[in-house]
């Protein structure tokens, strides 16, 4: 029992101090016939037990490291530095609570003040939070604070938002006075999906959601659902499941977002199968009072200087109860700081340098499948994320490729099922691609086509 | 000292990385290029690691002492655990990889589900909550789903006073009314009140058990009982089953719905704030309304539900991905290493240090009820009346005792509360010093030393912050001085 | 160029104020034909094209974890808990330098006093260094000062020393005055061996050098060569490469040694391909300024609190000089801090419990391979590790099963080639052997014997 | 906050660990069995973790701050160096695995070698010391062997006073007897007095260069002639290589031999004192006797050569493996991230805030030689005369600034020396606020603020040690008290 100090001896001495006779008598309370339950489970193993069942569970899994990988659509594999690791290893930041106690947590405080400014600088917004869960639920609480600041009911989610972000906010307001229009994809003609977006837009609505590039890779300027949006008093959502892109691409701020909520993960934060990951949302001053989440602010101690706190409570849960602006408590606090120590490793300079490299393995990649017959690219404008149409059951043609160690992206089908998408395959190629890597897919993708 | 802000470090067009070079080419993004300055700093890595380290030497962790923050569970985080997490093969692998490339995160899992379910005496488990009160927001939907089912939604959660604040504002996010339940004079929910509460427009109960006063509801069955027999759902905040792990089951009790939050129960880190995870069980009559995804066992090996098909009365998708996978993995290496009798062992020590902390304290504290209680012992503010030293100061105090301070002011249905858990992770020789500084502080408190905590703390690295300014005029990010 | 923070324009500043006008002025005073060379090396990378080609390199080798593995002889695989590596890995303790400001490196010296003591108490001696490069080195020391307090010049070294470890004392000693008998190895027969060793003290001798348990396994009472050393004023150097045998063993302080040196690898620290190690090193109080290598000692701080510091440093090679008991300088600060934290969760009880299970593995496989027709166990007295004559040649024999992926040893050639070994091979069985794995090493001999 | 031993934690019979069950069986280990008491305490890992975590917090290291230990070279230690280490192709194997399981590790330590040779213009390099004084023992002893291989060992080895103390220490060891070189008003070797000491008794001169006055030695090439004209070798103390990488290479200076410090050159971390690595280069005339093993290249791969055979001169084993190899790794993971561009601006980086703060400082505070210097600038206590302060007081000062001394006292030519080495890791902003704090400090100093320097250093985890009291009777290990 490595974790547990008390000996026997303490227990024994502490138990008479307390003044019982057996530690059962302090769970009195507990329904006699329900106390010490019998548990069908191993008993205590030793740490190389524990490492050695664990690795061989591991073992079983693809790294996408150890392949040629080219999955993305809404997650997304990318170098991140070693120091990232070693800094959020720390125990003072590791083992640290919720920055409540900020004459001893300035430390968290600090990185979250530097977070809440890369992310607003990022997405081109006044102001962001310290985190949510990911970048789905922040896009749902994005909907919900859109009601409570426009007080209209109906929400318009786009069709390229990505599958899972528009089932999370459907689910997320089930139950709430919101209407959730969702949209039709249309992956072949963006700007005919963002027309009918455009169109749709009237006094009623609350809220358009776009994703921006869509969940098919396409760029496209959002200007005019602002503008429309704006018109009809609506807020205009922007999600960014890539933020690596906000790098190259014109930030929603810029095309005038109301909100804009976003998936982190790409900076700082591994794929993990998909968590824990890290959400950002930024929204304009004149809103700050309606965001969900925590927030942290500057102020001076009692000599006077600088020190950060966590502030403007009375919006959340512990303060506010029922009437909080969400229920969210526990966010993504670490995954912000492995954010916030890659950022500043990155900066402006780096980021457009990565972004860059991106975009040309895209290309890359967008060149080197065009050239194979039968396989047609849908996009014209992208990042690094390109959808193609494959003569055959793309679901089917990613596992062949799986087979060979290719990982060759998202079958759209599994974000659409049963929406005639089944030919369609989304492929990410960020710069952990590699010029042979992609070789290896045309090649592969070539031998299982023929 | 004080720690520049990275803006303030900031020189033009530096980078702390080196990145491939591509050469020039013709960008295919429709021109919206980011033509505008971004306005984030990249330093090199050295000042990177510096800034970082110093930074996080201004923090409190585990790491560095006891940390008595009561309903919070500040327990030993395992090293074992970070270094599972970051296997390749859990750390590399993405959400939407082929089912057949991803085999053993699915055996993960469904392992972690198995422990849960035996833990818990439940049949059902939705992993992909994100934290505790994602997991609430899961349970109330369930049962709202349920009610719906069978056309009977209701409108009232009831809730007793002393609940986390998640507890009504997650009713609140299902379109619930929230109603209070009056607790007894022994701290525990009033069940008398409670059934006289309890009609058709109650769709559920939610209590904490053991409860926010470190109390165990010994009443819980005849709660279940009354709940159900009103056709009502007992939801079940479990914040505070580490308590209880492996010496009682949720489910046995009558529980419908409970999350369980890997970090305070099993040892995840809590990393400043995050991340958490928050699996929910369910019992039967709940348990069809899980959210997607989940792990299913077919003939060819493990595969995952994503998707709701027409007789599905799946809730729906509650998160993008397929929730924590990294607290999975620390959470299921936590398990493995107590095992079943050292899992028991941890709730009981947890149990006998905050009673012990209890008795060695309840003469000079004043105890909020009579113990035994569960993990964490609550006190409150009447033995420091007269002294002109408030909670808030006597916490501060403790700062410079080298402690994090417990919890304060929670529960609200005691004035002045402090809420202290030693989890098991502390050494009997911890304990007498810990229960040695604050008999000190007691003292001084009494002597009229009030000095000593109207201006504490002294020896941390700020003194007392500002958090009225900070909330009058909020600067939320950094802007250079014109 | 992600490590050097000079800008250009700061360079240009700093030029500037130094006076000069080109970098290459402040290196006047290198010959001018010389300055600049033409360097044919790569230009620099990017951190993941240096991770990408070194994890090539690694990939290449057969990490010990991922087989069945047996492979001993003076370096163990033992599991190293998680917690070791975390700690050593604090910037605090990884950056900094030796500790000759104590004020602010008391980190440091404090886990090197806790060190010296474990080392002491492990070795049964009075006092123990903080530590030399390895154990080879270590025991060249000991011969060193073992001169230095008999002023006698020879030492005999017994035949089951590590091949290595011999041939480090005689080269180390090639140009001093000592002079090193090195006595035949007797792998089938110990105690013969030990008697010879016992034989040939005579009043000449500044010291005899035993290993224990020896390089072929065995385990030997090394009382009589104490006895019979101490009669001729010689000392008796214990050489212990295995040190985990130390908590089942008697300790080498118990059998009369003056001298313990050690390698510490087997606590704390990884395989590594053979480095860095650890050296261990200890003596009888008497001795102490004779010891080679840093001392940390107590003391007080100007408030009289209790502190720790380097002393003893006038037997150093940074006051003494040539004078100096060893030229050593840089030691094993980082390993010795890896060791103490790994022998500060062991402690006693655990060192115990972990020394009894590589007991019983190395029995396991004693009994496993005893079975094989053909193949003779050497050892009746030993500890995690055992020498079997084989019905072949041993490097052929650990060639094949190399290729069926089991390690399964040493093959006495490697480390006495030309000595008649041919046939032998060393395999150490230690706590992360497990029942599998031996029978795999049993089943795949009985193959290749066939 | 003081921090107890283990020893005084202890509790008997506990431990970290949790070990597998082996259950009852004979031992056979010949009766020899440890009976007795060992006396280490095992604590619970939580109590691991906090007492080396707080030690930790007493520590000074490069992530803090600037570290100017002059002829120390505290540079940036990258992390993917660690990582590098880590991986378990390199981490995880064992020295005598069969040599077909290990053509990586051989790859590597080929690819390493072959980035000296290129970096140093020498044909070959030695591997396998430890450190940078068993380098020197490598080099000398190749010296030995040569010559006496040509019947004619020679006794005496010239050093200069300003010699690193392992210099001398390491020529004893081969058992040469030490001269000292004068040095010229301009802190360079007299290379007139030098030459007058060459004679056929001499076998070997040892030079640092850069030297450790933090100067170049512009006569290098005529020092190596007129070595070589005595029929003697030239060895190079390479402890400053690290000035000069990329801008000149010791092979074309005439260099018989020379250790590279991996610490000081390729950013190896010191870990509070190793490990360290130190191989040796050799010129052609000493490359036979090189030590063993080496990396062969065969048709099959590479290979070790481990034995001597009959006709090979090699000087023997030096240590038990092949050396440091977690030094390698990262040694190489450095170099290659720097590249041949990257290398040689570091050594300008160096050289250039060297003389920034000779620059800056030197109307304040007396540089020793006129400049430029190289990696480090070399100041002594002149300034500080009649202000009652020592350079040990001053060095205590910087400690409350904020800062690690620099090197005091060495090299020992001059009074009450103070070398500074900034590194290539400190941004111009770091170097600006270091030379204000100094500017600070003597203008101090200057104004007779004697207790500032004489107590200090104030904000440190302990005041001032007493080196002397633990001289005078040496407490070396913990003893509980009777």
């Amino acid at each position: 029992m490595r974790y547990l100090p008390l000996t026997g001896d303490d227990r024994s001495e502490m138990l008479k101090k307390i003044g019982v006779s057996s530690i059962d008598d302090l769970f009195k309370d507990v329904p006699a016939a329900d106390l010490n339950p019998e548990i069908d489970l191993p008993r205590h193993m030793s740490e190389m037990a524990v490492e050695r069942a664990l690795s061989k569970m591991a073992a079983r899994n693809t790294a996408a490291g150890s392949v040629p990988f080219f999955v993305g659509a809404g997650a997304y594999k990318h170098h991140v530095p070693a120091t990232v690791d070693h800094i959020i290893q720390r125990g003072e930041f590791l083992t640290a609570y919720t920055p409540y106690q900020p004459e001893i947590a300035q430390g968290t405080l600090q990185a979250i003040f530097e977070f809440q400014t890369q992310v607003a600088a990022l997405t081109g917004m006044d102001v962001a939070n310290a985190s949510m869960y990911d970048g789905s639920t922040a896009c749902g609480e994005a909907v919900l604070m859109a009601r409570r600041v426009t007080r209209k009911k109906k929400a318009i989610l786009c069709g390229s938002l990505h599958a899972h972000y528009a089932r999370v906010v459907e689910t997320m307001t089930q139950y709430t006075e919101d209407v959730v229009v969702t949209q039709q994809a249309q992956p072949a003609n963006p700007q005919a999906e963002l027309d009918a977006l455009i169109d749709a837009i009237d006094d009623e609505t609350s809220c358009v959601v776009v994703q921006n590039p869509g969940v098919f890779g396409h760029v496209l300027d959002l200007t005019p659902v602002a503008e429309k949006a704006h018109a009809h008093k609506a807020l205009l959502i922007v999600a960014v499941t890539e933020v690596m892109s906000l790098g190259m691409i014109k930030s929603p701020g810029e095309m005038g977002a109301d909100i804009v909520v976003g998936e982190g993960q790409s900076i700082g934060n591994g794929l993990m199968f998909g968590g824990p990951y890290l959400g950002l949302f930024a929204t304009n001053q004149k809103y700050v009072r309606q965001m969900p989440g925590r927030l942290c602010g500057e102020t001076v101690d009692s000599n006077g200087d600088r020190g950060f706190v966590l502030t403007l409570s009375t919006r959340e849960q512990h303060i506010r109860r029922e009437k909080a602006t969400s229920n969210i408590c526990t966010n993504s606090g670490l995954c912000a700081l492995a954010f916030t120590v890659h950022m500043s490793l990155l900066g402006e300079k780096g980021l457009r340098q990565v972004a860059r490299v991106n975009h040309k393995r895209a290309q890359d990649v967008k060149l080197a499948l065009s050239a194979i017959s039968g396989v047609e690219v849908l996009n014209s404008a992208y990042f690094n994320e390109i959808t193609v149409r494959l003569p055959g059951n793309a679901a089917d043609i990613v596992e062949k490729l799986a087979d060979k160690d290719i990982l060759a992206g998202v079958p759209a089908s599994r974000l659409y099922p049963g929406a005639g998408m089944d030919d369609l395959l989304i492929i990410a190629a960020t710069e952990t691609v590699l010029e042979d890597d992609i070789a290896a897919l045309a090649t592969g993708l070539k031998e299982v086509l023929s | 000292l004080a720690e520049p802000l990275i803006f303030e470090m900031d020189r033009e067009d530096t980078t702390g990385v080196d990145v491939e070079e591509v050469g020039d080419f013709d960008l295919e993004i429709a021109g919206l290029g980011r033509d505008s300055k971004i306005g984030c700093p990249g330093l090199p890595e050295p000042d990177v690691v510096r800034h970082y380290t110093r930074l996080s030497r201004k923090n409190y962790g585990i790491d560095m002492g006891p940390f008595p923050l009561g309903s919070c569970t500040m327990k030993h985080n395992p090293r074992l655990n970070e270094k599972m997490a970051r296997l390749p093969g859990f750390g590399d692998i993405h959400p939407l990889q082929p089912i057949s490339t991803v085999q053993g995160a699915l055996e993960l899992m469904e392992t972690l589900s198995h422990w849960i379910l035996e833990l818990t005496g439940t049949p059902a488990v939705a992993l992909s909550p994100k934290a505790g009160a994602h997991g609430e927001l899961c349970g109330v939907m369930a049962i709202r789903a349920a009610l719906e089912a069978r056309g009977d939604a209701r409108e009232v959660i009831l809730c007793p006073e002393s609940a986390h604040g998640t507890n009504p504002a997650t009713a609140a996010f299902c379109g619930y009314k929230v109603k209070s339940i009056p607790a007894k004079d022994n701290g525990r929910v009033d069940i008398e009140a409670l059934k006289q509460s309890l009609d058709d427009t109650v769709a559920a109960v939610m209590v904490t058990n053991p409860n926010t006063c470190g109390l165990f509801e010994d009443e819980v069955r005849e709660i279940a009982d009354a709940v159900h027999a009103a056709g009502a759902f007992f939801y079940c905040d479990g914040a505070n089953f580490n308590a209880i792990v492996g010496k009682a089951r949720p489910g046995d009790l009558g529980v419908d719905a409970m999350h369980l939050n890997l970090h305070k129960t099993f040892s995840t880190p809590h990393g400043g704030g995050g991340p958490g995870s928050g699996p929910v069980v369910f019992s039967d009559a709940l348990k069809d309304y899980v959210p997607l995804p989940y792990v299913v066992k077919t003939a060819d090996g493990l595969t995952l539900k994503e998707h709701a098909d027409d007789k599905d009365p799946s809730m729906g998708r509650l998160v993008a991905f397929h929730g924590q996978m990294g607290m999975y993995v620390r959470a299921l290496s936590y398990m493995m290493s107590h095992g079943s009798d050292g899992l028991k062992q941890a709730s009981e020590d947890a149990v006998l240090s905050a009673n012990y902390i209890l008795a060695s304290l309840q003469d000079v504290m004043t105890a909020s009820y009579e113990g035994p209680c569960m993990h964490e012992a609550l006190f409150d503010d009447r033995f420091l009346k007269d002294t002109g030293v408030t909670t808030l100061d006597f916490a501060k105090a403790m700062i410079d005792e080298g402690y994090h301070p417990m919890t304060m002011y929670f529960p609200l249905v005691v004035h002045g509360a402090m809420l202290i858990e030693p989890t098991e992770s502390e050494s009997k020789n911890n304990l007498d010093q810990f229960i040695r500084s604050m008999r000190g502080l007691v003292e001084e408190a009494k002597s009229g030393n009030v000095a000593r905590f109207s201006g504490a703390p002294y020896f941390a690295p700020m003194g007392r912050l500002d958090e009225t300014q900070a909330a009058r005029k909020p600067v939320l990010k950094y802007e250079a001085a014109e």
